[in-house]
């Protein structure tokens, strides 16, 4: 039987997830899940007419959490690459970003160079894509990777164990209210192009890939999809709600 | 009553017991003295099948003990054991530790043992502690406690394993008046100890053993007075200098 | 499954877990001595009379036992950056196991200490030792012999715990998995991986902590 | 700053109370369930069946000897393939029988082993058989030696219910660790997270000292 | 030599010595013997200050030893003590044993040391032992070592506490015999034991405690042949009786 019907069958629709990226996916102060990607895998469930169940990993869970059955839909911030797509489905990207680099308001970099350097420690997320093109773009640098979440490579740099970061920039901007005014700064310059970002799902889960991406299109039409960014890409009012 | 045909018995490489031979009659109360090591307690230990043996037979009542289709249950019930430490149960009082065995071996009702504990306790002049904890009990007091114990299913043969060595001067005569009792009352008695006056008083035969062989045999005034071999005369001199 | 474990992908990634493998011996060997320090200094304040230093001594020791070293490394890891000290991570990790080791050892040794025999003592007494010759010749070498087994059997939970410096990015052993499945995404090569080099570790400690146990501990002289 | 922090995270106390029910709830039924298992394993590793010991000696070293968080992430992402789909609770709660019961294995061994041989002999000779022996004469003594380690394991075993937040479940330290994410003040959180496990481990502490004195005697 | 004057002590509650006035004179050979629990040991370890007392005044050798000033270490060195589980250091071999207080209280050469060590060795008989450790000792080769470790300081007196009950009955003679010639070289001893045959044979005096007193004294003839107090009569028909 296909993934998908199994899915209606079981009446649940099983979701792994990174808490800590906020504002794809984090904790509300209630102890719930939220953030746009929570919201576009709930409309999914709606649409199948079943419940959600979110499924909390952390990021180097997350494709063991889809490989071993755990969750049908691996939804994270997650770019599909050539290597990735070895082991598992991406979706069409709903969504792109850039890498940037940021770095502590006062510490006075201002290009590419002045962070590539031998001296210069750059986090990067565990995995991320964000770490793969700072080793292609700071090849001179030290390169840590964090887990956790984008937060932990700012609190990182704010706390003196790194000296300047790579992520996506969304993750960078969305993230910088919670921390004191005005402390980080992002270079000009973003690395590469556009990154998508896509859902994941088990190469035998077909139907459920194609299923997907006909949700998005659907809701691209139908403007959800356009009210779920401006509310949570676009401005910083879901703060105040959670 | 008992009879050991050509018993040999090994710790590895020790030949503890060295072709044993012997005879105890109903009724005979047998002592057995050695230096130590010589394989005493060994020798009576294997009686109930305390010790397996490698060679020979021991028949007890007509029942080759080390058989493997042997009721052991049914044996031990007819055999008592008196261990030169007490070993009486810690954690129950005298009347328990007396009333184990006929409860949980012979099934019998909690009244009726108790009547039978009783006894057995009034025997050895311990009635008014029934309901102490042996860590209550002075050494002597232990040790009669012990014989109860021994006693209280009703034994044909009693087995007594240097029962006055742990003791202090004082209460070695008490334990021994209630030996002399028993073998007043006829019980069979296999007797390791190196109380020359109870040996003098009441045994039948007293043995002689070193390194796992019977050297000598005889009755008490032949053994003390006469002894045959040179090894036990210098035994019966060491132990009679101080 | 087991038809599907791939044996080419563990010997290419062999290199990075022999690193990882180094970097956990190094863990451990470094907070195993620091710890022990830590502990010989809190066993001391811990029996001592003096009240100043005793209560701390004790308040470290049941703070630290009653909470989990998770908690301790994220408390340090998180929270030395807002009291303004800035330590790298894999010191933090080191400082966590230092400190949780450290109450621990401090409690094997004061177990030993009070596990000789009370008849020695007095046997040195009668012949004439002052308090430090008794600790020297009596206690101490004997102390010893009842704590380097259970020291070792700390060792052991020690290499174990440093797994859990993973989750702040301390490149050791179990971080070298996680790296190996976020790239391949083949967990059970990697975590099984990881399993094995842990039980080599294990194994030497044990036989080490066996044998020691053999031939330290005098067994009573009667 | 400090104030603002402060404020936002007494805000969020519901979220720390889950979290603490979460690690009872996973401590309560792992520590129920494995100390039933580790009994048993601990009757057998202390028997003479060289086979039967053999078996939980390798359990017992294969658990001693790999770090809990790779036990978890074997049980929760390595079974599924070989048949057992297990949710992250359960699966929890798997972890912790199997952790914790050969910890208690071991424990229980010991404490069997410590009890003098004369008292099995004296059991032998009466004619009890093996069972009753256990029963009657062996393990209500051992229980003298086993139950103070045995509170000490269970507090060990409570703390390590931290670990399994690295399965997603959220019990006390994820909680905190998800805050922190928020909350970007780690002192506080940790010192917070710290405070209630201690509340739960150290009355266990006493007790396991509290025993240890009165079964010294 | 030792003399008690109107000793005290309590434990606790526990009046253990009673108003105890002693005298002890040089060369004398002392027996105490009573009940267990009547506080024969804590008499003897009072006079090197194993225990402390409450009133009263112990003087050995013209010093009071239960003064603050009292050089401990000094007066010690006067006084051997054997005890009755031995208790030689496991850890160190014989040698080492009798050598520890030579080489640290008194400061001498490890060579002269040593040649003392093995004087005293000699003189219990175990020269050849010297190597070993106690634990490959029969008990009353440990009962002989701990009595040659008593002897290496030169000490004017020595106290034994119960020295042979803790041995096999064959290893009693061995120690027996060394300390029948201790008295022959004219040692001041205090002896706890229950030995008649050494009593009688070499003690000038025995002494009867019970419940913390002494209830009676006298030569070792008077004293087992004709008690003269009820107390001590009993004890002695307990101890002669088996
Ligand atoms: N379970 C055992 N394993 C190996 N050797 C043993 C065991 N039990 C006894 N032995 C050895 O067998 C020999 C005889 O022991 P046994 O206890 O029968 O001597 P014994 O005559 O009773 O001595 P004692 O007077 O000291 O009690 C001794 O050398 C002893 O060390
Ligand atoms: N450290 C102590 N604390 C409390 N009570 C003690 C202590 N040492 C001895 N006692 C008690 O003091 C009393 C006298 O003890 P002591 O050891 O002097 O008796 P003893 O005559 O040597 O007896 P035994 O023949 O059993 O050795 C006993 O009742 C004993 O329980
Ligand atoms: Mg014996
Ligand atoms: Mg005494």
């Amino acid at each position: 039987s296909s993934t998908l019907s199994e899915i209606v069958k079981r009446g649940e629709l099983r979701v792994a997830v990174q808490s800590g990226a906020a504002p794809y996916a984090f904790i509300d102060k209630h102890g719930e899940h939220t953030g746009s990607m929570v919201d576009f895998t709930r409309g999914m469930a709606d649409a199948m007419g079943v419940k959600i169940k979110i499924l909390d990993f952390d990021w180097d869970g997350l494709i063991p959490a889809l490989l071993s059955g755990k969750a049908d839909i691996l939804a994270a911030d997650m770019t599909p690459t050539l290597k990735r797509a070895l082991k598992i489905s991406f979706a069409d990207p709903w969504m792109s970003v850039q890498t940037c680099v940021f770095t502590k308001t006062g510490a006075g970099y201002q290009s590419l160079e002045d962070v590539n350097k031998p001296d210069i420690t750059v986090g990067v997320l565990l995995g991320s894509t964000g770490e793969t093109i700072a080793k292609q773009y700071l090849p001179n640098a030290k390169i840590k990777s964090y887990k956790g979440g984008g937060r932990m490579i700012i609190q990182a740099l704010l706390a003196g164990h790194v000296d300047a970061g790579v992520n996506d920039d969304l993750a960078v901007l969305t993230a910088l209210p919670d921390f004191p005014p005005n402390s980080i700064r992002l270079l000009d310059k973003r690395l590469g192009g556009k990154a998508p970002l896509s859902f994941a799902v088990l190469h035998e889960s077909v139907n459920l890939w194609q299923w997907i991406n006909l949700y998005f299109e659907t809701i691209r039409s139908n403007g959800a999809y356009d009210k779920n960014i401006a509310y949570w890409m676009e401005g910083i009012e879901w703060k105040k709600d959670h | 009553m008992i009879e050991f045909k050509n018993v040999n018995k090994w710790f590895g490489k020790l030949h503890v017991l060295n072709n044993i031979d012997l005879k105890i009659s109903k009724g005979e109360v047998l002592v057995i003295c050695g230096p130590s090591g010589s394989g005493k307690s060994t020798l009576i230990r294997c009686i109930n099948r305390l010790e397996k043996i490698q060679k020979g037979e021991i028949i007890v009542n007509n029942t080759p003990v080390h058989d493997k289709h042997t009721n052991l249950t049914k044996l031990r019930a007819q055999i008592g054991f008196v261990f030169q430490q007490f070993h009486l149960y810690p954690h129950m009082t005298v009347l328990q530790n007396v009333m184990l065995a006929p409860v949980n071996v012979k099934k019998l009702a909690k009244s009726e043992a108790e009547k039978i504990a009783l006894e057995k306790l009034e025997q050895v002049g311990l009635t008014e502690k029934s309901s102490a904890y042996p860590a209550q009990l002075s050494g002597g007091q232990q040790q009669r406690v012990a014989i109860a114990r021994g006693l209280t299913m009703s034994p044909e043969i009693m087995l007594f394993d240097e029962p006055t060595s742990a003791l202090d001067p004082e209460m070695i005569g008490e334990v021994l008046d209630v030996m002399v009792n028993l073998v007043s009352e006829g019980m069979t008695m296999c007797v390791v100890t190196h109380e020359m006056g109870f040996a003098k008083k009441v045994a039948h035969r007293v043995l002689f053993m070193d390194e796992g062989k019977i050297v000598e045999t005889g009755t008490p005034d032949d053994f003390f007075d006469n002894p045959k071999t040179d090894r036990a005369a210098e035994f019966i001199s060491k132990i009679l200098t101080h | 499954m087991l038809v599907d474990f791939n044996f080419r992908i563990i010997f290419e990634y062999l290199p990075l877990f022999l690193t990882g493998l180094r970097s956990t011996c190094f863990i451990a060997v470094v907070s195993i001595a620091l710890a022990l320090a830590t502990g010989i200094i809190a066993c001391a304040c811990r029996i001592s009379g003096v009240k100043a230093i005793k209560y701390p001594a004790i308040a470290y020791i049941e703070i630290i036992r009653s909470t989990p070293l998770l908690v301790q490394i994220y408390f340090l890891y998180f929270g030395l950056p807002t009291l303004g000290l800035r330590v790298p991570e894999l010191q933090t990790g080191i400082l966590a196991l230092m400190l949780n080791s450290g109450a621990y050892i401090a409690e094997i040794i004061r177990a030993g200490i009070t596990s000789v025999d009370d008849g020695q003592l007095e046997a040195g007494t009668a012949s004439g030792l002052n308090y430090f010759q008794r600790m020297r010749f009596i206690i101490l070498p004997q102390a010893l012999g009842v704590t380097i087994p259970p020291l070792l059997g700390q060792n052991i939970v020690l290499v174990k715990d440093s797994a859990l410096l993973s989750l702040i990015s301390v490149m050791e052993l179990t971080r070298c998995g996680q790296t190996m499945t976020s790239e391949r995404f083949m967990p059970a090569e990697a975590f099984f991986t990881v399993a094995f080099f842990y039980m080599c570790i294990y194994f030497c400690l044990k036989a080490l902590a066996d044998w020691s146990q053999r031939k330290l501990i005098f067994r009573e002289a009667y | 700053m400090m104030g603002f922090y402060f404020s936002r995270l007494v805000e969020i106390y519901p979220f720390f109370l889950k979290g603490l029910w979460m690690t009872s709830k996973i401590a309560f039924i792992s520590l129920v369930t494995c100390t039933l298992i580790g009994f048993v394993l601990g009757v057998i590793r202390s028997s003479n069946n060289i086979i039967l010991k053999r078996i939980v000696g390798v359990y017992v070293a294969f658990v001693r000897g790999t770090p809990f968080v790779v036990q978890i992430f074997i049980i929760f992402f390595i079974l599924p393939d070989w048949g057992l789909q297990l949710d992250a609770f359960p699966a929890a709660l798997l972890a912790m029988a199997i952790m914790g019961s050969a910890f208690i294995c071991e424990i229980v061994a010991g404490g069997i082993n410590s009890i003098h041989k004369g008292q099995w002999e004296a059991a032998t000779s009466s004619g009890l058989t093996m069972i009753q022996q256990l029963r009657l004469v062996i393990v209500p003594q051992a229980m003298k030696v086993i139950l103070p380690p045995l509170v000490g394991q269970y507090v060990l075993l409570i703390k390590d219910t931290s670990v399994v937040s690295v399965i997603g479940v959220m019990e006390l330290t994820r909680v905190g660790w998800v805050t922190v994410v928020r909350i970007p003040e780690g002192l506080m959180v940790f010192s917070l997270v710290g405070a209630l496990y201690f509340s739960i481990s150290y009355p266990l502490i006493l007790l396991s000292n509290y025993l240890e004195r009165k079964m010294a005697i």
